[in-house]
């Protein structure tokens, strides 16, 4: 079953046309990659799914229901979630505070239950505190529960981003270059991570410039170029699409 | 590129240009970095390998003196500069692409690059900004534009030449090829070799650490803040425990 | 995080303690008056900490936030006869309501043109006070009403000390309640990084828009409450100098802290008592304590103490 | 066009220049720290101040105004070096109510110098107004017009294409990338301070004749010039002197057509309403961030 | 065992103008108080405190004074909000207190404790109706600032006016820290037959006023008020306060003064000791401080002690106490007690106060 549907979507910053007349759409459940040489919108196409930037025009649907032009926190409780490929993260925060900011829409927070601290609060707290602390050991996080956010090292914070929006319970989570910043022996770990969510049966929508993680967990690929769709399919399909590898993978690119 | 004046050439002999010696370094109370030792000879390309967290960008953050050493020294050419100011290494030629791009988002491109040249003769920069704009094309598109509204792989390429733009005496880069498609990262490494073959010295912290073990010399493994393991590239690439730590084989 | 939820209770029964036991060694009603000040200012700090500490945001208008609701309430409660208890909450409402109408628009202002907003709004209203002197009694100032409860007047600093201080522990201890909730997570947040919070579900603009008008409200009960205690209340308590002088405490204290909030109003309040002997060289002198202050612990008082005791223990 | 709202035009103008002018003071500490300098308003009063007791000691006035300008820009390098600089790892909030305090200081100690009475510079250029159409003006107005417009193009121009410029800004946009590029961010922000001061002193002796100077002048001018700022677009120097004019002329009319007792609240309305509209001013640069 | 006296100023602040010569005339005098050997052998101890102008300060201060310092009499307040806000906590301790401030609510109605020594901003705005209305002026186009002082005199104004036949044909502000006022100076112009100017108003405004008055071309007869009855005023207008007419003090034309003046010889006296202790011109307010302080002064004297009641009741009984701002009577009904007679009109002629008839 299709889950998202993008219909001859546009965005432009100005004069400046990123994203032209794009159309695809990604089943539930499977792994669907967009990879695409830099600049080429990957990031601007997450920016506009999970609603922060307006498209000029176009739309999306998410499991049917047009959500063109919604606030990023009304998709999120619809169950998008997604990474950023610029960290970002609340440096302010313990680690574990950052995860348990993705819990937020369980939480449904109010305020005077808040402000007098019901023992309901207090209890559901308690209960997402030990949820969050699992969540940071299932992305590898475990030695960094109590550590200061500010204090963490570049490749953690990308993981912690990956447990903060796993927190949001998302049915699709948007994935933007996880593995940038991981070495190979991290990015093995990654692909097994990816595969274990979407055995959740969450869909997984990955942008990522490492091609060894994109061969081996994609179901499907969309290549993007300029804003355009330059080509799309399985893995085997797109690798030795001559145009992808002129545009994109270069000689090096195709046999990694 | 570049060439040392004979005096400094001469000293170079007695020392390597980068003398990195027992250093220790960290944030406020937490250390991070722990007795290193690095020596980098002029011209070498010397690679870093090491996990996440490892204290890579801590010990480059360092060897620019964004953070103050706690112990230990830093040589450079024959210089005692463990104590020099951030902005005066810089002058002296030691140039950091640094971890996460970094570039200055409000300003133009353009702007970025020419700033990259801030401490050079300001007659070069023409020249050299073709260069840069030879080498990125992307970039010389884009040098109107806001560097902060550039996709992530084009800020790394912007990092990237905003460093070279100083004409680097060492070159110490932060993982150039985070966020680069696969056709860039070819690029950027074959840039690197070239600038090795000009004469520029590099300290390259990268997690490709199999191409990085490829192109270099020599190279160094640091775990948990201490260099554990050093020697030749080719020997270090086929070391089982970076195999198997760093090379994901 | 834990542990921060205990140093709070910690801290919420020291202060408890200390209210309780200070009038066994306040020697006078003039003490009294200065650390009744100190509460009340604290309280409108302690608001304005969530909003600057905690979300993020920038006031520089909140003084008039406490001029209105210092002024809202006597004349209910003087014109239109309303008891005066009556008139202190229906004030917090209407400031609250103002609050909400003018947070929309502003709040999506960011850094300095935020500020610059909020100062604007602050110095309208102290405008209007001083402008209107049929019913504000202009830049001289009005008498106010004695508060009332019951029947029972309050007056004379003791009394006053009490009410203080059962309001300020009931703000510190609601405000650590909110800050340690999912509610002041959201508020820091957003503080971090907007995008994020918002991509994790967090109505950026809504939880914005409650802690100003949350802010909006505490300073305006506190500015009931001075008003009533004084008996007497000019438009200088509008002005913005005022929201300065509540944003320096803030800072003063340690941002992101309750108790920082606390001290910070404290100090402030207490020092040009302390500072009197000085006669000319006062305010020079103030001025330079301040700067010296945040020169040498740049996080404010409480955050760069604990600091250094942590670093001493270690 | 009638006398009368010429007049208020004219006098919009006069104020609003003012206004500019000091607001400019404020973009320039703002572009090499983000910092909101609120001591701007004390350099003017400083510079005010010391040329009337400079000239009150015997001095030519021209030498008076150098030497009160000059004064007033060591201030603002003592105010860098001993304020600014040891806390500038700090945040922009904590730097900033570092220069509440130090505008609170610098007051204190203008009054034990200068005492709590008002002086008056002698105007450049006589006091004999200038007739304009219907209206007059104060010739020592077109001086201050004549000084905001200079600085304000000498400071564009500075920021748009000298290499100090950009340094400036790129050490309040990432001071640690500013060192790594090899920029002196430390001389970088003294420098700003020693400008920001210049032009607050320049500023201080074009307006004392108009104005006045007292211990407190610093204070109600510095509050314009912050709002000239915003409203022109924090950094942005031409802004600052648009944002003046238009903040003057509003408050002139509003005086003229509306009600003078509420010209500044009318005035504030106005920015209110322009920011709502332009969140970051009239010509505030972009902030390049985006995700 | 000296006298305690307190004192609360704003000798910071917008009012600083005000209270800073306020603060130097009650030092300056209790120091030759003391060297003089004190009152009755016993000295003055004087603790002087800085509202900044601010009501708020000003009750901590005197509650200070009260309670802390058990000062025997308060003088002080500068403004008349200071004053109003300290009034019920100087009545409940039941403290001598005398105000320096203008507003006649001061006074009006009588409290016990507290009495001032300024003539009334009514009185003030009376002096320069009645001068008008002299001339044959009866349409005022008014300017005041937005502060205590002006306000407190534009209210008057407004009040007074129907009472004296005066019609206000305009009744403009300018806000704290203007520049420039030609705008309103302009309107002011055009309005519909007006015959004279009036500005109410202190410090630098008073002398921007005149110079924006002439800048324009305004020759309409020009009234200010006592708030700028100081050398400064006209120094600082640079010759645009010619011919500008205010009520103030006879201290400020102490020089003119006929011999037989029952003020010259006191007024003189303080304005030579003043001058040559500060080096500035006096000002009309420090006048107010000198008046306070040895008011007080001669009440202790003549109750021999400094018990509160006793001294306020002396207070009370001034009579013919011959002060910088007038001579002064006091009775139970009358907490002011200045003959309106001492305030005489000025006008600035050749750079300096020329006093009228
Ligand atoms: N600002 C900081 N404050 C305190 N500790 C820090 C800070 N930054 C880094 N650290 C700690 O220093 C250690 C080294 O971090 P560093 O960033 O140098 O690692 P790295 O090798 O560059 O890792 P990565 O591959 O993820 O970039 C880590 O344990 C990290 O937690
Ligand atoms: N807010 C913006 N304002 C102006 N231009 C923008 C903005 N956001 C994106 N762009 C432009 O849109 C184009 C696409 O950017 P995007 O970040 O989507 O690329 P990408 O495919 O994610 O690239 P990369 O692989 O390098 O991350 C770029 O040329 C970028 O400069
Ligand atoms: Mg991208
Ligand atoms: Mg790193």
């Amino acid at each position: 079953m299709t889950q998202l549907v993008v219909e001859g979507l546009h965005k432009s910053f100005g004069a400046f046309a990123v994203l032209h007349d794009l159309t695809f759409s990604i089943r539930e459940g499977s792994i669907h990659s967009i990879i695409g040489p830099n600049g080429a919108g990957k990031t601007t196409l997450f920016n506009v799914i999970t609603g922060l930037y307006p498209p000029t025009h176009g739309r999306v649907l998410f499991n049917g229901a047009d959500i063109t032009g919604r606030p990023a926190h009304a998709l999120a409780a619809l169950g998008i979630s997604r990474t950023f490929q610029n960290l970002q993260i609340f440096l302010n925060m313990s680690a574990l505070d950052n995860v348990l900011v993705g819990y937020h829409l369980s939480c449904r927070p109010r305020l005077l239950p808040s402000l007098f601290r019901w023992p309901a609060v207090v209890r559901r707290d308690h209960e997402y505190r030990q949820r969050a602390e699992q969540l940071m050991a299932f992305v590898g996080l475990s030695a960094f529960v109590g550590a200061e956010a500010s204090a963490m090292p570049y490749g953690a914070l990308k993981r912690l981003e990956l447990a903060r929006a796993l927190a949001v319970q998302p049915k699709m989570l948007l994935l933007d270059e996880p593995a940038a910043g991981l070495n190979p022996k991290e990015t093995g770990d990654l692909d097994t991570l990816i595969q274990r969510i979407a055995e959740r049966g969450v869909t997984i929508v990955l942008v990522e410039h490492d091609m060894r993680l994109v061969w081996a967990v994609s179901n499907h690929i969309l290549v993007l170029d300029e804003g355009r769709k330059l080509a799309e399919g399985t893995g085997a399909e797109v690798r030795h699409n001559p145009d992808v590898v002129a545009a994109y993978l270069g000689e090096g690119g195709r046999h990694r | 590129m570049w060439s040392p004046p004979t005096s400094a050439r001469e000293a170079a002999i007695a020392e390597p240009l980068l003398n990195v010696a027992e250093l220790s370094s960290g944030y406020g109370p937490v250390r991070a970095l722990w007795d290193v030792s690095v020596r980098i000879e002029e011209g070498e390309l010397v690679t870093l390998v090491g996990g996440n967290g490892a204290g890579k960008t801590t010990l480059l953050r360092t060897l620019s003196g964004l953070l103050p050493a706690s112990a230990g020294t830093i040589r450079f050419a024959g210089e005692d500069i463990t104590r020099l100011p951030a902005h005066l290494r810089a002058r002296r030629g030691i140039v950091q692409v640094p971890e996460g791009r970094q570039v200055l988002a409000p300003m133009t491109v353009e702007d970025n690059l020419r700033l990259g040249g801030y401490a050079r003769p300001q007659g070069e920069i023409g020249a050299a900004l073709a260069e840069m704009y030879a080498l990125f094309n992307d970039l010389r598109l884009r040098r109107r534009d806001i560097a902060g509204h550039l996709s992530g792989g084009q800020q790394q390429m912007l990092a990237i030449a905003r460093g070279l733009m100083a004409r680097p005496r060492v070159l110490l880069l932060d993982e150039p090829s985070m966020g680069l498609s696969p056709i860039l990262v070819d690029e950027v490494f074959a840039t690197v070799e070239r600038l090795r073959a000009s004469g520029t010295t590099i300290f390259l912290v990268e997690q490709n650490a199999y191409r990085a073990l490829s192109i270099a010399d020599r190279g160094y493994v640091l775990e948990a803040g201490r260099i554990i393991l050093e020697g030749p590239a080719a020997s270090l690439m086929v070391n089982d425990r970076v195999k198997e730590a760093y090379l994901g084989l | 995080m834990v542990d921060h939820r205990r140093k709070g209770t910690r801290g919420l029964v020291l202060l408890a303690l200390i209210i309780v036991a200070l009038p066994a060694v306040i020697p006078n009603a003039y003490i009294y008056d200065v650390v009744i000040l100190i509460g009340i200012n604290a309280i409108v700090c302690i608001g304005l900490n969530l909003l600057i500490g905690y979300a993020g945001q920038i006031s520089l208008g909140h003084a008039g936030f406490f001029g209105l609701g210092a002024y809202a309430s006597p004349l209910l409660s003087d014109r239109l006869d309303w008891p005066p208890a009556l008139a202190l909450l229906a004030a917090a409402m209407a400031v609250g309501l103002l609050s909400f109408a003018v947070a929309k628009p502003i709040l999506k202002l960011r850094g300095h043109y935020l500020a610059m907003a909020t100062l604007g709004l602050g110095i309208i209203i102290s405008i209007v006070l001083n402008q209107e002197g049929q019913l504000t009694g202009g830049p001289d100032g009005m008498p106010v009403p004695p508060f009332s409860l019951l029947g029972q007047r309050a007056e004379g600093e003791a009394t006053w000390y009490w009410i203080v201080g059962a309001l300020l522990l009931a703000t510190v201890w609601l405000t650590l309640n909110l800050v340690d909730s999912p509610v002041g997570r959201a508020l820091r947040a957003l503080h971090g990084s907007e995008v994020a919070a918002a991509v994790t579900g967090i109505d950026v603009l809504r939880y914005k828009i409650m802690v100003f008008v949350l802010s909006a409200v505490l300073a305006s009960v506190a500015g009931s409450v001075y008003a009533h205690y004084a008996g007497f209340i000019t438009p200088s308590e509008a002005t913005f100098f005022r929201s300065i002088e509540f944003v320096t405490m803030v800072v003063l204290g340690g941002m992101a802290s309750t108790f920082g909030a606390l001290i910070g109003a404290a100090l402030l309040t207490a020092l040009p008592q302390v500072l009197t002997p000085l006669q000319d060289y006062q305010m020079l002198t103030f001025g330079a304590v301040l700067v010296g202050t945040m020169v040498f612990m740049p996080k404010g008082l409480v955050p760069s103490l604990a600091e250094r005791l942590a670093r001493h223990r270690r | 066009m009638s006398a009368d709202l010429l007049q208020f035009l004219v006098a919009g103008v006069t104020v609003g220049a003012c206004y500019g002018l000091v607001g400019v003071g404020f973009s320039i500490i703002y572009n090499a720290s983000q910092v909101i300098n609120f001591a701007q308003g004390e350099f003017v009063m400083i510079a005010g101040l010391g040329t009337t007791s400079l000239l009150a000691a015997g001095m030519p006035y021209a030498v008076a105004i150098a030497l009160g300008v000059l004064i007033t820009v060591l201030v603002g390098v003592a105010l860098e070096a001993l304020a600014i600089a040891p806390a500038r790892q700090s945040s922009v909030v904590t730097l900033i109510i570092i220069t509440v305090g130090a505008s609170i200081f610098l007051r204190g100690a203008a009054e034990l110098v200068w005492g709590r009475n008002f002086r008056s510079l002698p105007p450049f250029s006589g006091a004999e107004p200038i007739a304009l159409g219907g209206a007059v003006i104060q010739p020592q107005s077109l001086w201050v017009l004549g000084g905001t417009a200079i600085s304000v193009v000498l400071l564009s121009l500075f920021f748009a294409a000298t290499r100090s410029g950009k340094a400036m800004l790129a050490t309040a946009c990432n001071p640690n990338v500013a060192l790594l590029l090899g920029i002196d961010t430390r001389a970088v922000l003294r420098l700003s301070f020693a400008i920001a001061a210049l032009l607050g002193g320049i500023a201080g002796v074009l307006i004392a004749p108009i104005s006045l100077t007292y211990t407190d002048v610093g204070v109600m001018l510095g509050l314009k010039g912050f709002c000239a700022a915003i409203l022109g677009g924090l950094g942005n120097p031409f802004g600052a002197v648009v944002g003046g004019l238009i903040v003057g002329v509003t408050e002139a009319l509003t005086a003229g057509y509306l009600s003078s007792a509420y010209k500044d609240a009318v005035a504030f309305v106005m920015i209110l309403v322009v920011l709502i509209v332009m969140p970051r001013g009239l010509f505030g640069a972009k902030a390049g961030e985006r995700v | 065992e000296p006298i305690r006296l307190g004192a609360f100023l704003a000798v910071t602040g917008k009012a600083a103008f005000l209270g800073g010569p306020e603060k130097n005339t009650i030092e300056l005098y209790v120091a030759k108080i003391n060297e003089a050997g004190g009152i009755d052998g016993r000295p003055i101890a004087l603790t002087v405190y800085d509202t900044g102008g601010q009501a708020k300060e000003a009750l901590t201060y005197v509650k200070r004074l009260i309670e802390q310092d058990k000062v025997d009499v308060i003088i002080g307040g500068t403004s008349t909000g200071e004053t109003m806000a300290v009034i019920k906590t100087v009545e409940e301790a039941g403290v001598p207190f005398v105000s320096l401030a203008g507003g006649q609510e001061i006074v009006e109605p009588v409290k016990r404790w507290v009495f001032k020594t300024p003539h009334t901003d009514r009185l003030a705005v009376d002096k320069i109706f009645y001068d008008m209305k002299a001339r044959g002026l009866t349409r005022v186009g008014l300017l005041s600032g937005s502060g205590g002082f002006d306000k407190s005199c534009r209210d008057n104004v407004l009040a007074l006016a129907p009472e004296r036949g005066m019609v206000i044909v305009a009744d403009e502000t300018h806000g704290a820290g203007d520049t420039d006022v030609t705008a309103q100076l302009t309107k002011i112009r055009s309005a519909p037959g007006v015959q004279a100017f009036l500005y109410c108003g202190f410090g630098a405004p008073t002398s921007i006023v005149a110079k924006n008055f002439r800048q324009l071309g305004l020759t309409l007869p020009h009234y200010q008020t006592h708030g700028s009855a100081s050398k400064t005023f006209i120094d600082g207008a640079e010759g645009a306060a010619e011919g500008v007419r205010l009520p103030a003090a006879a201290l400020l034309v102490v020089d003119q003064l006929p011999p037989s003046h029952p003020q010259k010889q006191v007024a003189s006296a303080y304005r030579d000791a003043y001058e040559a202790r500060f080096k500035e011109p006096i000002s009309t307010f420090g006048g107010h401080a000198y008046d306070a302080l040895f008011i007080v002064v001669e009440a202790i004297k003549r109750a021999g002690r400094t018990d509160k009641e006793t001294v306020r009741a002396e207070i009370e009984r001034t009579t013919g106490f011959i002060g910088a701002d007038g001579i002064f009577t006091m009775t139970p009904t009358d907490h002011l007690g200045l003959d309106p007679e001492s305030f005489i009109m000025v006008e600035v002629k050749d750079g300096n106060w020329k006093m009228l008839q």
